[in-house]
């Protein structure tokens, strides 16, 4: 029974790297050939199936460990190529597993007229590759190399369109995918600064990085040592999942085509920052780190409202869905921080598959529209694409948490927990983030679905995707639905790993339940019934766009994203291309220099002493003279010297007695 | 005024000494270059002399004979080149003398 | 046979000169033959030395000068293998790339089958003297490849390297001889063999000048701070196979130098000068790197950068414990491969386009695809990206680094974004975008000549990223047998404590 | 009392005409001072009680070295002022003031010469020339007897280097002629008077 469960894992692990290497190896620069994608999406289907089959045996038998090789061994190091499958990660596994599939299945419709079609399979499989060895490694530092490898596919992903000029700032905020490919991989790896020095913490205080043997440890470590390793493990999430301070790349990398926004900036990239401080629960549940703990809830609410008062006014359709995205990251950061992981964990699974559903329908809206993202320019298109209309509308309620749909269950469990820790502000944020992601969600889903026809008079003829990709579409719209219903399953599940994992409401909060959850509703519905009123309506009372508001302050401020990129790019581009060219200079006129001037010194005074020898006999007297000079000069000094030394030797010997 | 010691000859034998010295550095015609030698000269047997003379020591005068000697075959010598080279140059002065061109 | 080393040292040489004969248009062939034999008896090295032990192996001994206890006294270990396999592969890869119609081949191949005998021969011999005759030997040959077929200032840049590096190596000598006259002072008899220097205690101010005098000597070869200037003008004048050589095996003399002389013989001042060297390598590291992202020439970024991976390297060698000098030695390896691919890739560039400019060129993936996935894979390597050769070299030099000081690692570390900051840009320029100029439209990808020779790198680029313990255990070994010498002969407590051992008894 | 003044009479005329032997643009005013300058040496060599050297010097210095440069003189065109081109008169001074000023500073300092002993102690109550004579026939006569040689030497070189062709006039040149504008043949020689 075990030999196949190892075998098993080696499936999920190795299926996408074979999909990635048979499109990128064989078919490089082949053009177009449909096999490519097929044989991915098998291949990532068959990772699914193993995957779902680990995650039964997990549930009944429990984890799989298995050892590979070695990978590094020096010293007292020695890092394996482990891997761990338990509760946490075959959960981790099957979500992206069955998101994978179902955006390499949209990929092969969606890509079907690019040149480089090839290519993109190559690299999408490769980076579920990457996320497979992020999400199943038995120690940080396979974990590291998942992380970073993540962070190359996603460069390669969103740089996929190279070919696109770059833009300036004010006509395309993400001025071209090669630069905003570029400025994901530097953010990410700004955090990743943070991770190394968390490993290296962890290394040198336990002596070794394998999960088991850490979180072993961790309890009799010194409370600083613990903080700064709680610290600079979620400096490392915090990048990865764009939370606050290094967020600005997740709007940007919107360049990237759909799919890969779906399935990167949707559902598995950006999440791992959340696995990572899942995975290292024993570490933020400890009481020494309570005060790190409350910083990841605080950041986390705080990043929903952000995220959450941006997405409000914004006019790109993708730029709205990847703001959703960064506000219920929040959400889960929030859960998490508060110490419900695995709450944190099955609204990370949830928020997936209707984020998926969400990109992929925002997908079928652009390809219809050529390309087109601004909102402005759609308008009553569910006539023209009626599937796409429905799977849109299923994703926004499950999104908007209505009664019974995911959203419902995971992200209401999250805002109880925030009610049963006590700590108000954050419930009362939560809460009111949740009516606004109802409101933006419906106004996206209204201003291009329903209202005025605006896209006639400019010429589009949208028509919807090809039969089959919708069909692929399905199970997701199903999960939409019914994932919420299966939480109680999932909490026996989930409980099953440690009891820092487990987290249960005091019975006091179990009786407001209904009336919390019941708040949230109202607001929601209420959110909703706003965007109707605001953006549905048709004829006469069709949405107007009105100049003046577009040019308030509030408005400025929330386009420019708080002005948060133009600040980087201000105080934090440009100084630094200015020091470098300074120090380029520098190099240049002075280390360089001084060397030159030192050649040139000794050129000059062979120069100047070549006047001893011109013949001109006065000339050598001067000279003889100034010898002599020297030489009475030293004989001066030395008998001065000797003098004045005895001398006061004298005096001191004098002195003495 | 006070009692002359042997610091005060052996300064003016120095001063006289850089006078011969200056006087060697400052002529170009070498006639004039021979007298500022003998400048020297005279300075140092003044202080040979006044050694001797405070130490009581006779060996400065020896010095002091032997320098003259020596002075006077020089000057016998030198004449006798310079001759020679005023013959060959026609005049005196170093700046013309000076053939060994580097 | 156990005189392997001395073939391995003399056979390029012997090999070389007998080239003279070989007429000209079949040069480069006998020039890649001769080339792998030699990597072939390197590999041969590497199949019959013995990895469990960390000590010197395969020792020759025959004296040259007896009343000065000169000798040709030549042995491997751990470090120094590994280091004259990649020069032997690099040799041999570069003399691939050679253009057929480089002008007079014939004295191409002669020195570089020369250069190649100096380098397997610093890293060889543990016989002072010799160390130096082969240190100084390697410049001739460099010299005369930058001279000869570098671009337009390639005199300036010639002269200047020579000069440079034999300065410092003048002061390297003097201390050579201090040193053996401290031992003929203390035991009475001249000797210059390394493995008797490192038996004979030395005072803290004696440590403290021999110190200085082998570090003027080796910091201007690695490049350190304050002399690195000659690198960026070597490189930018060099021709492709003089920038590969010297970036791939030149430099890591410098490196080698300190673990091989500085370390074992003058622990205590080693540990006394850390912070010292740690300043300087930080500022290697940063200061260099943002004036990589400042260049306009693809060469010169690539050159300042290798500047800054020497500042990593330099951190290692002096983190004092079995990760941190295992890592170092290790990303001494993967730089020489890594960069030393780098250069021959710009090198393809300039072959094509006549120009190293990166304004340039733009759009280079459209047109040419294989030459931008081989770069990149090469970029990634470079910027230190997990399961590549890169990463495992850094990320244990870091590690390693931290326990000497936290502050200095984080600053060091920081190397990973302005690393990737400096080669996204210098790839963006070059690679993404749309095609700037039509002539670049007609750029034929990489040919079977280039591909040959490139392969190989890739090929051990991704194996040595997934799989580095062959090339670790031995490294980790001798690592270990160094940091224990050191141990037993530091005099301060204070070095004591700093060497840190490892667990596992060093055999 | 006496013995200073005098010091100060020899030390200050010495200096004055030393001065002139250097600075004088005229060679012969330049000679006349020279002579008068060892003249006072001499002076000092008998206020230093060394008698028999004041007198070799006036004998030997002033009369026979000053002479040959008198008849050294007639060789060369003694009559114009030498113009002299100084390149940098200002080195010349610095040199020879910073030499001046260091002998001073040197000479000023008190000599503790505690460890001089006098090798030819000077004999009471013998004359000077005597004691001059005893040391130098015995103590110094190998040197003497060389110093004797070495002017016969000097004498031999003397004669033979100035002695060729001794009729060849150096001065007779015609701007000699011409500015004395005496016709050569013009010179009645008075017969018979004075």
């Amino acid at each position: 029974m075990d030999m196949n469960m190892e075998s098993l894992v080696y499936i999920a692990l190795f299926a996408p790297f074979v999909g990635s290497m048979f499109a990128g190896l064989l078919f490089g620069n082949a053009p177009r050939t449909h096999l490519t994608g097929i044989v991915a999406s098998i291949l990532i289907f068959v990772a699914f199936l193993a995957s779902a089959t680990l995650a039964y045996h997990v549930a009944t038998v429990g984890p799989v460990h298995v050892k590979m090789m070695d990978w590094i061994t020096i010293g007292d190091l020695s890092i394996p190529f482990g891997f761990l499958v338990d509760q946490i990660s075959v959960t981790m596994m099957v979500v992206v597993t069955l998101v994978s599939t179902i955006v390499h299945i949209y990929a092969t419709g969606y890509m079907d007229h690019d040149k480089s079609y090839n290519r993109f399979f190559s690299y999408l499989s490769a980076f579920v590759f990457a996320m497979m060895i992020l999400v199943m490694s038995d120690n940080f530092a396979g974990l590291f190399i998942g992380w970073e490898g993540v962070g190359v596919c996603s460069w390669l992903l969103v740089g996929f369109w190279y070919h696109k000029k770059d833009r300036p700032f004010e006509e395309n905020p993400s001025i071209s995918p090669s630069w905003a490919a570029n400025e994901a991989f530097i953010m990410n790896r700004v955090a990743d600064l943070g991770m190394l020095v968390g490993i290296f913490l962890i290394y040198w205080n336990i002596g070794s990085l394998q999960y088991d043997v850490v979180f072993e440890a961790m309890p009799n470590l010194a409370d600083g040592i613990l903080v700064s390793i709680a610290i600079a493990l979620f400096i490392g999430a915090m990048g990865k999942s764009a939370q606050f301070p290094l967020h600005t790349w997740l709007t940007d990398a919107m360049e990237g085509p759909t799919p890969v926004s779906a399935l990167i900036h949707a559902a598995t990239m950006v999440t791992a920052g959340v696995f990572l401080v899942i995975r290292s629960n024993p570490l933020y549940s400890l009481d020494a780190v309570s005060g790190v703990s409350m910083f990841i809830a605080i950041l986390g609410t705080f990043v929903a409202f952000y995220a959450a008062s941006m997405a409000l006014i914004a006019r790109d359709i993708k730029r709205i869905v990847a703001l959703s995205t960064l506000s219920q990251l929040g959400y889960m950061f929030a859960a998490a921080g508060l110490g419900a992981y695995w709450i944190a964990l099955f609204h990370l699974a949830a928020h997936a598959f209707f984020k998926a559903l969400l990109f992929l329908g925002a997908g079928n809206v652009m390809h219809a529209m050529d390309d087109e993202l601004d909102i402005f320019k759609m308008g009553g298109l569910k006539t023209a694409m009626k599937a796409s209309y429905w799977y849109m509308g299923i994703a926004s309620f499950a999104l908007a948490g209505l009664p019974f749909m995911a959203g419902f269950y995971s992200k209401d469990a999250i805002i109880e927990t925030a009610f049963n820790e006590g700590t108000f502000i954050i419930w009362g944020m939560l809460v009111i983030t949740a009516g606004m992601t109802a409101f933006y969600s419906f106004r996206q889903v209204f201003f291009s679905f329903h209202g005025e026809k605006r896209y006639e008079p400019l010429g589009f003829h949208p028509h919807d995707m090809y039969k089959y990709v919708l069909i692929a579409m399905a199970p997701l719209a199903i999960l939409a639905v019914s994932f919420g219903w299966l939480m109680g399953y999932y909490k026996e599940f989930i409980y099953g790993l440690n009891e820092s994992v487990q987290y249960e409401m005091s019975d006091h909060t179990h009786h407001l339940a209904i009336y919390l959850a019941a708040l949230v509703v109202v607001i929601a519905i209420g959110a909703i019934f706003l965007a109707w009123k605001k953006y549905g309506g048709e004829g006469d009372k069709a949405w107007k766009r009105d100049e003046a508001f577009e040019q308030s302050f509030i408005y400025k401020l929330l386009e420019n994203q708080y002005y948060v990129p133009k600040f980087y790019d201000e105080f934090i581009v440009k100084p630094y291309t200015i020091t470098s060219a300074k120090f380029w200079e520098i190099d240049k006129a002075m280390v360089d220099g001084s060397v030159d001037k030192i050649g040139r010194a000794c050129l000059k005074i062979g120069d100047t002493t070549r006047g001893m020898q011109n013949g001109n006999l006065s000339s050598y007297l001067n000279w003889m003279g100034l010898g002599a000079l020297i030489l009475v000069l030293v004989a001066a000094f030395s008998t001065i010297t000797t003098e004045s030394i005895v001398e006061c030797l004298r005096a001191v010997a004098g002195k003495g007695e | 005024m006070l009692e002359i010691g042997v610091n005060h000859y052996l300064i003016l034998s120095g001063l006289l000494f850089s006078i011969g010295f200056m006087g060697v550095l400052r002529r170009k015609n070498l006639l004039m270059l021979f007298f500022a030698t003998e400048v020297m000269l005279n300075a140092v047997n003044i202080a040979f002399a006044a050694i001797g003379n405070y130490y009581g020591d006779l060996s400065g005068q020896m010095f002091a004979f032997f320098v003259i000697a020596v002075a006077a075959s020089e000057v016998a010598v030198g004449l006798g080149l310079l001759i020679l080279l005023y013959k060959k140059y026609g005049s005196l002065d170093l700046d013309v003398i000076s053939s060994m061109k580097g | 046979m156990d005189a392997i080393l001395s073939i391995l040292i003399f056979f390029p040489a012997l090999a070389g000169f007998l080239g003279f004969i070989v007429d000209k248009n079949s040069a480069k062939v006998y020039g890649i033959a001769v080339a792998t034999i030699e990597l072939l008896l390197a590999l041969w090295l590497w199949a019959k030395f013995d990895t469990t032990n960390g000590g010197m192996q395969f020792t020759e001994k025959v004296s040259l000068i007896s009343d000065f206890g000169i000798s040709y006294n030549v042995g491997v270990d751990g470090i120094s293998l590994f280091i004259v396999i990649m020069a032997a592969l690099i040799t041999l890869l570069g003399i691939i790339l050679l253009r057929p119609d480089t002008k007079n081949m014939k004295n191409m191949i002669v020195s570089l089958l020369f250069l190649e005998m100096t380098m397997v021969g610093v890293f060889l011999t543990l016989d002072a003297i010799v160390f130096y005759l082969f240190w100084e030997l390697s410049l001739v040959p460099m010299l005369y490849i930058i001279g000869a077929w570098g671009g337009p200032t390639r005199v300036y840049a010639a002269v200047k390297f020579f000069l440079y590096t034999f300065v410092g190596s003048l002061i390297m000598l003097v201390g050579l001889l201090s040193m053996a006259y401290l031992y003929h002072d203390a035991n009475g008899v001249w000797t210059f063999s390394l493995l008797d220097w490192y038996t004979l205690p030395l005072t803290e101010t004696q440590q403290f000048w021999l110190f200085l005098a082998f570090f003027a000597g080796f910091a201007i070869k690695v490049p350190m701070f304050p002399f690195h200037t000659w690198l960026p003008h070597a490189h930018g004048q060099a021709p492709t196979i003089g920038s590969v050589i010297l970036a791939a095996v030149l430099l890591k003399m410098g490196t080698y130098g300190f673990v091989r002389f500085s370390l074992p013989i003058l622990p205590d001042a080693s540990v006394t000068f850390t912070p010292f060297i740690m300043v300087l390598s930080l500022i290697m590291v940063i200061y260099t790197a943002m004036i990589a992202f400042a260049q306009k020439d693809m060469k010169q970024v690539i050159a300042y950068s290798s500047v800054s991976h020497m500042g990593v390297i330099m951190l290692g060698v002096f983190a004092m414990n079995a990760e941190g000098l295992g890592g170092s030695v290790f990303l001494m390896l993967s730089h020489g491969i890594v960069s030393g691919a780098l250069f021959m890739l710009v090198g393809v560039i300039y072959e094509r386009t006549g120009t190293k400019i990166m304004d340039e060129f733009g759009g280079l993936a459209a047109v040419m695809p294989i030459y931008a996935t081989v770069f990149g894979i090469m970029l990634m390597a470079s910027v230190g990206l997990p399961l590549t050769i890169g990463f495992v070299g850094e990320f244990l030099v870091l590690l390693g680094f931290y326990q000497v000081s936290p502050i200095g690692t984080i600053l060091a570390a920081t190397t990973i974004i302005i690393g990737s900051v400096y080669m996204l840009a210098l790839f963006k320029k070059s690679f993404f975008g749309p095609v700037r100029h039509e002539k670049n439209l007609g750029l034929k990808d990489l040919d079977k000549r280039e591909l040959s020779a490139l392969i190989p790198l890739v090929l051990i680029t991704i194996w040595l990223g997934v799989y580095p313990n062959p090339v670790l255990g031995p490294i980790d070994n001798s690592a270990q047998k160094i940091l224990v010498d050191m141990e037993n002969r530091a005099i301060s407590p204070a070095t004591k404590e700093a060497i840190i051992l490892s667990k596992k008894e060093a055999n | 009392m006496y013995e200073s003044i005098a010091f100060y009479v020899f030390a200050i005329s010495t200096t004055i005409l030393f001065l002139i032997t250097v600075m004088s643009k005229n060679v012969l005013y330049a000679m006349t001072a020279l002579a008068a300058g060892m003249v006072m040496i001499s002076g000092f060599f008998f206020l230093l009680g060394a008698d028999f050297l004041g007198v070799v010097q006036l004998v030997v210095y002033v009369g026979a070295v000053m002479a040959l440069y008198a008849f050294g003189m007639m060789f060369f065109d003694a009559t114009k002022d030498i113009k002299e081109k100084h390149q940098n008169p200002a080195l010349v001074f610095l040199l020879g003031g910073l030499m001046a000023l260091v002998f001073v500073v040197m000479f000023s300092a008190p000599i503790i010469g505690d460890n001089i002993k006098a090798f030819y102690p000077v004999i009471e109550g013998v004359g000077n020339a005597q004691a001059v004579g005893m040391v130098l026939f015995t103590k110094y006569l190998v040197p003497f007897e060389v110093a004797g040689l070495l002017l016969l030497v000097a004498m031999i070189a003397g004669i033979i280097l100035a002695g060729k062709k001794m009729d060849y006039s150096l001065t007779e040149s015609e701007a000699a002629d011409e500015e004395m504008k005496i016709e050569p043949n013009s010179i009645e020689i008075q017969k018979g008077d004075a």
